[in-house]
């Protein structure tokens, strides 16, 4: 009675193998955009983006999209270039953007060449995010633009931004929104590096002081960004494999376990650590397992829960979470200080503890994915 | 690993799901669970007629042929249901003649079994003690001695009863020297009790199958747990949107209503991780053992929060007698601690990770 | 720097052991009665009710009372009366009732002659208790009363009831609310034993089928019943001393850690049920410590928080259920099954288990007191 | 037992309050925190001179007279403020000078400390060893070795050293052979470092205080947390009053407000147990054991993860170096490690309560 599915996905898996093993040198590789046209050309990145915009075109496969990631980072083979740009970017403006658009953004953005700032957040707008305050007034050609992002990731590496702004203040406040592209590299536009809270600068906040865009480079219509920028975030609540930042994490901290002294012993040696370790792994197995169901579910073209983003989210920032309190636990004096700056020892987990706040925060807080799955998964009323 | 169902298991499964929808409504339930035992042994015995008797039993002795992902996808519903019986039980004897039987030994019981005529039970922990390797009794060349928390007491004509080394022995219920006790049990939908054996005559098996039936009936438990918990989750989400205090709906509060997202969450990925686990026992055993331990800590120990957390959503309607909650909160209970509490399974996982 | 008032409190002490050791004759004295009347003319019981309806009048000091009962309940000598009466009726008609009320209810209340349910709950009124429907409406000099009570507790023991009504089916929900008093012992007034989760009964529910009181038997206004319940619901929620309950249940479950056996030795040798065991430990004298602070802060005549008893209620909940888990942990397979039923045994806390349960219900939900403590101690926005 | 404080105390307390205020505003504190030396010591320094230096030093040498219950009492608004300076190492110093040291080492050393001229500090750890009884430095008779995680290496003057059997030496910060590491701390507002001592020449003192000089410092250490977390809630209490999302202060979302009540209740009875804890060690130290390391464990550990949730309760901004949130987190984490984690200290006070 078992599904006879199987076999299918290993051919297609050794015909992955076979062609990094021919593709792909290794580390010493360093001319990526070589390899990744070679990954191109036979559909296995950019499989959902037309030929003609620099994709392959591949029919949506999300079983074969996941032995393709798993295969590339076996051999830790370069896949789809990172940012902003291909992942969300490329497939809003194939939803909603202009042919010329297409054209003139997609190809260089698959290449690495333009890379993307993402200007959503702003000081008042953060899980109310249709609340932007941030506004464009058309002058002449010219879109003119005024305010402040904040969280806005890769701003610094990012020659271009698509950004939301507030282009019909009298409308409510979901129907006021424009979904514009901007170039950066111009006087209007500031960016400040925003030090988080354990001293590192991955986001930045952006000031826009009469920034100027061509009127024509407004994605989807007037008035209607917020549905525009609604196409990306579902790009950003991608289930299957969302697991694997658990399995790494978990990883992680079974390593510190084991080189951890704690009482004079490895910390994987004392039974209330070791009991929490287990109890970790087992919703890390869980995670992976619900990963796979979604996987296979997928395969077989049926249909998962409505919520299924926010359950693989909510349930992957309480295992951050308690990973976070595990490595407190067993860092234990290390917890107060290192000897120097980057110590690699259990000491840099003071970090890992700090970033794991932050699994509360991105993407959405658990808050907002609870009320997702409380009116999506289980019909209660909306708020 | 491909663990989903297929179409044909599907609609297998909706089957079995609606016979329980029909023969174990909320007040046949509640009945069985107060000691009507005409109407547990009526909702069980259809059950095992359905085809289900015979679900892991090779089809040349009538039955079925499935794996422990098929098996454990019925426990799932069979644990959604609240139904009474000793089901477990009854497909882990099934499953041990199937697997360490002689051929004799499968000829003599597998065809009744399958076709719903010889209910068959085991009979594995003495005390606390669920592990194979502490098992203690023997049968040199007579069996004396107990064995406790067995489930199918009053049902079962045959026990397959663990013995030390993980051997298991054939008893038929018959058999003079042996006797039982009923016990008064927390989960009522599957008491449980002690059988005794003076001197019993009984038939070992050829094979040493302890470790590989501990594994499965791990993985069984975790699979009604899901189902109890996902039941508790369904009721108590449905119970929010009729229920109005101050006017709205208590799920329109937010406490309310982010609680029963948790619970959800929850309970999400734990259909797939017992599946998964069942499917590494049909299919690599060698990793079986780990899996199956840490599933059964991990489910068996959520799911009875789960339904503890459920029951007190409620308010004071959970609280009493009538309200079904405590069938599956008991239930729970019943699986967190049978074979081993979570504690012992995630020390075991621990181990066997080679932590 | 130390407030000198330890003195003066074991000075009281002494006074109330030597009284005890004068007048209680331990556990073989049956006659309560009489000595709770020595215990009322030495001003130790009932010492906020005035001596014209048998009470022994005393100015109100927490501290003076706490070491009553500490010392009382030490050679378990019997204080007030028990049940609904004297701790809920009693101070509500004092505070509300007519004289004729107080003078025909309280002192037989204080003797425990009349016993009394309180008839508050209903199906559809839980926490939302306002939305009552039982009605009762005035037919001549009677009060004719329809409707159904759940959750009354001692009913069974009880002569009288004090219950809540609705006599204006047209005002606002509070505003329609009247307190009646009512003998149970009449045709109208049906019994019946409420089946719990653990099988036991200890409370009721009640049907009112044109059951009948005097007119005159109204505590307050018609219409104001909601006010005057609120009363007695102050008085449920006694702040100094909430944490003997939490002392009491943990004693119990370190004895069963100590008696029973786990893996092979007694489970209290085990290193996660004593990390436990620590963990509740602390909680529990946290909270005694809090209770304490409350009794020396009204020592002092000074304020405590507003909503303390929302505080300790939730805290002492919490550390109740975190209890029940623990002994679920200890029981380990003796929570499958008893060989016989109320056996002595560790599987008898499967009750206390399913007790725990109600811990989050009994005196307001745990999101009341949320409410509660929100809305009183953080000024946060009313829902 | 009562350990209420008295209007005096409260007096005194309010006084240190509103010094804290003035001095200690969220620009200076970040300032302090990101290295700047002038404005921390400014602070810590202004803390000695209104009296505190000499809190629980004897009248006779200056001080105040004063016990735990006083020193831990002004140690919480000291963490409630996040101020910055080894405060709560000096307090230590002070008393293990004035209940260890001899007449001319209290005459020596005491009124210059309750003067506010001498800054002092305790170096007792070894790598993680935080127990007297794992103390290995000797002085025989002078001192090699080294102490870890030491506060106050840059402001002190004198420290007292921990060694073999809970004795207890004074060593001066220049005398030769003494050398200073600092390390990279988590809590900037309090960096530690290593303190090396070759052939250094040091005074033991008469008394072996070490074990009552741990119960003290475990109480500090709490009521350092139950100040850092007290803060952290009544300042996201006023965030979610005043932040508005979807047209309504964040507070008025139940979820939210049902958040913070749970950590005003978690962080309530923080307040009484510090103090009885302190109070038991100045009145009846038969007791003080058991009570240090289990307010130790508690408060230090829930007031860390209080001061985690209340920073995840912000959102965004919670999670940036400009805002406060971190001080005090970092400052619960310090606490939660330093002197041994809540897990040692909570299985010691299982042992001392012969469980």
């Amino acid at each position: 009675m078992l599904a006879p599915v199987a076999s299918e996905q290993e051919t297609f898996r050794k015909e992955v193998k076979a062609f990094l093993k021919e593709n792909w040198l290794g580390a010493a590789d360093r001319d990526a955009s070589a390899f990744r046209k070679k990954a191109v050309a036979a559909g296995y990145v950019y499989r959902s983006i037309p030929k003609i915009y620099g994709g392959s075109e591949q029919a949506a496969d999300p079983v074969k999209a996941h032995i393709i990631r798993e295969e590339f980072d076996k051999v830790r083979a370069p896949r789809e270039v990172g940012g902003n740009g291909p992942g969300l970017l490329a497939p809003t403006l194939l939803a909603c953007g202009e042919d010329w658009q297409k054209e003139m953004f997609i190809p260089k953005t698959l290449t690495g060449e333009y890379r993307w700032a993402q200007g959503y957040s702003e000081p008042g707008a953060g899980s109310d995010l249709a609340n932007i305050r941030t506004s464009a007034v058309l002058e002449g050609d010219e879109w003119v633009i005024n305010g402040q992002k904040v969280w806005t990731s890769d701003a610094h590496n990012s020659i271009f931004m698509f950004i939301l702004v507030r282009t019909e203040p009298d409308a409510p406040k979901h129907q006021g929104i424009s979904y514009l592209l901007l170039d950066m590299r111009q006087p209007g536009v500031t960016v400040r590096p925003l030090k988080q809270i354990t001293g590192e600068a991955h986001f930045n906040e952006i000031f826009l002081d009469n920034a100027r865009t061509p009127k024509n480079w407004i994605v989807g219509e007037r008035g209607k960004g917020w549905i525009v920028s609604r196409t990306t975030l579902v790009h950003e609540r991608n289930t299957v494999g969302a697991s694997m930042g658990s399995d790494h994490l978990f990883n992680q901290v079974l390593k510190l376990a084991r080189t951890t002294e704690l009482n004079g012993r490895p910390a994987i040696e004392d039974p209330l650590i070791r009991d929490e370790l287990g109890r970790i792994y087992a919703r890390v197995s869980a995670h992976r397992a619900a990963g796979q169901h979604a996987q296979n579910l997928a395969g077989a073209g049926r249909e998962g829960s409505p919520a299924a983003g926010g359950f693989t989210k909510l349930y992957g920032s309480a295992i951050s979470e308690s990973i976070g309190l595990l490595a407190q636990r067993i860092m234990a004096d290390h917890a107060m200080a290192q000897p120097v700056e980057n110590h690699a020892g259990p000491g840099r987990w003071v970090r890992q503890y700090l970033n794991s706040i932050a699994a509360q925060l991105g993407g959405g807080t658990s808050n907002m994915q609870r009320n997702q799955i409380a009116e999506r998964a289980l019909g209660l009323p909306r708020d | 690993m491909d663990f989903a169902l297929s179409d044909d298991q599907l609609t297998f499964i909706d089957q079995v799901d609606r016979y329980l929808r029909d023969t174990c409504p909320p007040d046949r339930l509640h009945k069985a669970f107060d000691g009507n035992e005409a109407i547990a042994s009526e909702i069980f015995q259809g059950l095992l007629e359905l085809g289900l008797g015979g679900l892991v039993a090779p089809e040349e002795h009538g039955g079925l042929g499935l794996g422990l992902l098929e098996a454990a996808s019925i426990t799932e519903r069979i644990g959604f249901a609240g139904a009474p019986g000793p089901w477990v039980s009854h497909v882990l004897a099934v499953l041990a003649i199937a697997n360490a039987g002689s051929d004799a030994q499968k000829a003599r019981w597998l065809p009744g079994m399958a076709a719903g005529e010889i209910v068959g039970a085991v009979a594995l922990m003495e005390g606390s003690a669920w592990s194979p390797e502490d098992w203690k009794l023997s049968a040199s060349p007579r069996l004396s001695g107990a064995k406790d928390y067995v489930m199918g007491l009053r049902e079962a004509q045959v026990f397959v009863v663990g013995l030390a080394g993980g051997q298991l022995a054939l008893v038929e219920s018959t058999a003079p020297g042996v006797s039982m006790t009923p016990w008064f049990s927390t989960d009522m939908t599957r008491p449980v009790g002690q059988i005794g054996f003076d001197n019993v005559a009984c038939e070992v098996m050829p094979q040493a199958y302890g470790a590989e039936l501990l594994d499965a009936a791990l993985t069984l438990a975790s699979a009604d747990s899901h189902g109890a918990s996902a039941r508790m989750v369904e009721d108590i989400v449905e119970y929010s949107k009729t229920r109005v205090q101050f006017d709205r709906p208590i799920a329109a509060f937010q406490a309310v209503k982010h609680k029963l997202a948790d619970l959800a969450t929850a309970v999400e990925p734990n259909g797939p991780l017992y599946r998964q686990t069942a499917a590494i026992f049909d299919q690599t055993p060698d990793d079986s053992h780990r899996a199956a331990a840490l599933a059964k800590a991990h489910i068996t120990e959520v799911a009875s929060n789960i339904c503890r957390i459920a029951t007190e959503s409620y308010g004071g309607i959970g609280y009493t007698w009538e309200h079904s909650a405590h069938i599956w909160l008991r239930r729970a209970m019943f699986n967190y601690a049978w074979m081993g509490t979570p504690a012992v399974h995630r020390a075991r996982a621990a181990d066997l990770a080679g932590w």
